[in-house]
């Protein structure tokens, strides 16, 4: 039973994707840098590098390197601030109608609420992501992703100063994903998005020091994503708000496989470097299969191999 | 910034030296839009390893719709690279990058090391646009003759006087191409166009200053996009306050902008 | 100042390997299916595939798919248990002089403690290699590895029983590593080897199932390199017992990363199904590297990238 | 059991019809000691993606160190051995697994599904050193002709009557090669060698029993070392109480080892 169009538009909260095809946070700059390569009208939402309430320069180099199947990299989340944000990035959306996500990050609760309330007076911003990597420098610089406390505490700050959808991206570097999955979904969030990077490094021979002036860094691309489709399958089985799977996904098939696994809608990250249109061909991908296999709809999909 | 991806077929591949490949490809909208200076991110493999795609300098472009590279076998993309045949084809991006600015009534030094050369000929093809010849000089330097002797002749076939260095002496003068600098007659205004290793391009710059020469180099760093989006490629700025990015900002650069570390 | 021969000698504990490269459990059989392939008394030492008290089937199929530059496997402890190993596997180490490492794995503290006992008397054994990935049935079915206290439990038992060198091995699906690894030091191992494979998944997208019948498996391979070198990085800092590294090697670039990391050895896993010869050819590259580098010993690499 | 690892220069490569591919290799230590029915595990890229090593049958040997396999395009690691051209090298270790017992006073007949029929020509040579031509029949099936109509005429070439089957009835009959199973007459002794897709060989298997005939089958699975390292390769047991692994148990095994799940 072959369908002619498959839906495929998905919710995420209040928010209607046309698909559930997204640019994942650092990998596709402001959306602008890749404009002249892939339609942008096509993506399902562009989210875009995460901002912090002041500019960071980020770290020293080398901040990236290459490893088998991956890239590793310690940006040291570099990004023009929310100021210049508003004033360079943003009015390039204007002429774009594709759902835009802001991606934040802070050193504190406080930070995060504060950015959460600036960016609810945006009309354009449809979504927030809050990365929950950054180190909680109030409390030690414990990771506020690595513990359900601060991960409840930091999105709770955050939905109660924003009034659209707020996802909250999961760091894979903890013993139990769901346990911080059901912590934020009882923080409010609207959805989880993961995975983050996983922690990781690589040595010069030459030189006998690390490759990344930051030592570590984190570890991206095709290498990380059966580690990722492993964290969504579990995630998605402990909460009930939207998950968005993340990691490594480079074709149809990857995508596919974490929709099979539970996702509702899915970021392309590192795949844009290698192939700038790897999101654009997703979506097509996708859509050629569910005609092949005689799915109606994304929601039909989604989670299908958990059902036997 | 306007910028393709084409699915360039390989016409024709040169083994120059050793370990040192010219791969001419049928890229009609790169090649129409490329400025010397520029770069092209190139995918080495079909498979994930390696990932990344590899940044190459615009060597040449011909014809209206022939791009050529020149690189060097150094590591497992460059392996690859060298790997295939014509009728083949690589998956190409670009330009990127900013170009050499065509510097006017001046002297214009071109200081090449090694590979580094690559960007070189086709900036001269620009310059003998507007300038004669006599105002062009070509500095070459490598470790070893073979690495610049090819390139060297095409240099000397556009009319241009090329001065050749070499560390063992096996081709041209023995020394670094720094040497070959301090002997330059400060007749006009200079400007030093630059490309090579990171320790050349410094030694070039610190000779530019003491001179007060202006001067571009076209620097190279590890990149994983060259779009400017994963702020991979960041250098450190000369006010030591934060970074240029060479993929965008560069790979061209003034010399003033930039940190020599 | 080049150095002629180096000394490639190692100890862990009161073993002395004349070599630091060892074949990792699961990845090289019983030694014997390699030895038409391979100069067995080349090696560090063999440690053989994972034995329990009686013998294991193992999973259903599939057991084994790839992935980016990776292998997930969830064979499920199939060995043929510690009597057939005494009976047909061990006679074969009678005409090879490498130390042979048995990897023991159990259900509860007294299992493992029983074949502890049981190896302590075959002189032959020259260490053991304590797998505590596997789910504490008493316990409700948490791995040994994820928790410190109970890692702390199974070792001292080991130890208690096992008078010579016992390596603990650790599972890398945890949030903080060095923790289990002070917690299993303190329980008295000679040394730690990490990593495990990393829990992970795939799915067939034509048939809409996990590729694998048990639905999650570990992942092995150059993918997960980046990972284990940051761990051993974090375990050397933590620990002062000899930490050996085992992820991803297949080069000796790889290996030489390791001990750079501060790994005192390395183990060659996934990499011998590739190239059956890696170890041998790691061995080969590891003292070409010091010959050009000037190390007159595997003691002068060790750490050596985190001396600044 | 003996087994060797070769740097194999390939010395002819022929496209027998879209997608299909023989592989002529100079590996003479493997093609020495392999028996119909083994196996060879080849490397297909020197990267590391795809990871594994792909198992192939050994088509045939020849001249004494020739190896021949014989392939259809799947996935990655057969599209980039598809890929390679003669002079390139090609890594591969073997011969592994258990061979084909060759039964005696018999009347054999081999039953090959696509390219399962990959390793019956090497096994038709050596029955043939010690059977008349009349004791071997040949049935193969294939989707479509183009698929074995090649093949067929090597069988052919070495005096053996050999009956085809198509699903699309584009050479040969039209229907499944399990049809021409029945036909057989039951004059002697009946051995059947087969070879072929999983649900192809269970029916196979199923017309054996019926008819009290012999089989030997060889299996495929997902296999990460072929070494009987990694345990991956595992076959329940007809008993259900374990599991046989096709890589030293196997490819080639009774049908009464195995359960037909
Ligand atoms: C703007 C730009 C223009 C360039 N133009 C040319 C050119 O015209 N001809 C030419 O031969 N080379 C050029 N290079 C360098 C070329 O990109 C590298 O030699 C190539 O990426 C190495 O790839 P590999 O896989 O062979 O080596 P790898 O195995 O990846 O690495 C080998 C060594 O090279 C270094 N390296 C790897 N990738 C890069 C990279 N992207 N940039 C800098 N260093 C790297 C690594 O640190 C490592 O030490 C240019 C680089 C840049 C940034
Ligand atoms: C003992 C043995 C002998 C074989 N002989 C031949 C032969 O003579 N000619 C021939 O064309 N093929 C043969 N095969 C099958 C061949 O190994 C697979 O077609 C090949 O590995 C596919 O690799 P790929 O990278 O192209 O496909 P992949 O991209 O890896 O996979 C494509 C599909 O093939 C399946 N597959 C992948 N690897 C294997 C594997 N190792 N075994 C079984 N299925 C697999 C996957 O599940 C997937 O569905 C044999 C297999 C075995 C086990
Ligand atoms: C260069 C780079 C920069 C990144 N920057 C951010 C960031 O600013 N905020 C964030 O939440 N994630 C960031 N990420 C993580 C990605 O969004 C994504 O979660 C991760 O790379 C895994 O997906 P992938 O394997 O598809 O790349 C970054 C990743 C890369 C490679
Ligand atoms: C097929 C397979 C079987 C394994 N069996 C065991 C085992 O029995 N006991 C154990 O401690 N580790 C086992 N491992 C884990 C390896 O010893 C090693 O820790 C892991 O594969 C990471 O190293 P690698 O990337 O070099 O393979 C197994 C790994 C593989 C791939
Ligand atoms: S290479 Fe990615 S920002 Fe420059
Ligand atoms: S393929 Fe590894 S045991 Fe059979």
């Amino acid at each position: 039973m072959a369908v002619e169009s498959p839906k495929m538009n998905v919710d995420i909260g209040s928010l209607r994707l046309s698909n559930p095809v997204m640019t994942a946070s650092g990998t596709f700059g402001y959306g602008e840098e890749f404009s002249s390569l892939v339609n942008l009208h096509r993506l399902g939402a562009i989210i875009v590098k995460g901002i912090s309430l002041l500019p960071r320069q980020g770290n020293p180099p080398q901040r990236i390197a290459e490893t088998a199947c991956g890239l590793l990299n310690a940006i040291g989340l570099a990004n023009v601030g929310l100021e210049r944000f508003f004033s360079e990035k943003l009015p390039f959306f204007d002429a774009i109608e594709t759902p835009l996500i802001v991606n934040i990050l802070g050193d504190t609760v406080e930070e995060y609420q504060e950015l959460a309330a600036r960016l609810n007076d945006e009309e354009r911003i449809a979504a927030i992501e809050v990365n929950i990597s950054c180190p909680n420098v109030k409390q030690g610089g414990v990771a506020f992703g690595t513990d359900p406390e601060m991960a409840h505490k930091v999105t709770h700050a955050v939905c109660q100063h924003f009034n659209r959808p707020v996802i909250v991206k999961l760091s894979p570097n903890v013993t139990d994903i769901s346990l911080i999955a059901r912590a934020v979904e009882d923080g409010g969030a609207d959805a989880v998005s993961l995975i983050n990077t996983i922690l990781a490094m690589a040595i010069d021979i030459e030189s006998c020091r690390p490759k990344l002036a930051n030592v570590f860094g984190g570890l991206s691309g095709p290498a990380i994503k059966p580690v990722a489709l492993r964290m969504v399958w579990q995630t998605a089985e402990s909460v009930s708000i939207p998950v968005i799977g993340i990691g490594g996904i480079s074709s149809p098939e990857d995508a596919i496989e974490f929709l099979l696994a539970g996702a509702k809608a899915v970021q392309v990250g590192t795949a844009n470097f290698i192939n700038p249109r790897a999101a654009e061909e997703i979506i097509q991908g996708i859509e050629s299969y569910m005609v092949k296999k005689g799915f109606a709809s994304i929601e039909e999909m989604i989670g299908r191999a958990r059902k036997s | 910034m306007q910028a393709f991806k084409e699915l360039a077929e390989i016409v024709r591949k040169e083994k120059v030296a050793e370990d040192l490949y010219r791969l001419t490809v049928k890229a009609p909208d790169i090649a129409e839009f490329s400025r010397p200076g520029q770069f092209v991110m190139v995918r080495t493999v079909e498979g994930m390893d390696p990932l990344l795609r590899r940044p190459f300098s615009v060597h040449q472009v011909s014809g209206g719709d022939m791009l050529q590279i020149f690189f060097k076998v150094i590591g497992k993309g460059t392996k690859a690279l060298a790997g295939m045949e014509p009728g083949q084809q690589v998956d190409i991006l670009g330009p990127f990058g900013q170009s050499f600015t065509m510097a006017e009534d001046s002297l214009h030094i071109l200081v090449g090391g090694g590979i580094g050369t690559a960007p070189l000929l086709f900036l001269a093809k620009h310059l003998l646009k507007k300038n004669e010849v006599y105002s062009l000089r070509v500095l070459l330097g490598a470790r070893t003759g073979n690495e610049i002797a090819r390139v060297a002749e095409d240099f000397t076939n556009l009319g241009l006087t090329v001065d050749i260095i070499t560390e063992d002496g096996s081709l041209g003068r023995q020394g670094l191409v720094t040497d070959l600098m301090t002997e330059l007659q400060q007749d006009k205004q200079i400007m030093v166009y630059g490309c090579g290793p990171y320790p050349m391009l410094r030694a070039v710059a610190g000779i530019c200053r003491e001179n007060s020469w202006a001067c571009q180099v076209s620097l190279e760093t590890m990149m994983a996009c060259g779009l400017a989006a994963c702020l991979g490629c960041a250098v450190m700025r000369a006010d030591m306050q934060g970074y240029v990015y060479v993929c965008k900002d560069g790979p061209v650069l003034d010399m003033n902008e930039v940190a020599w570390l």
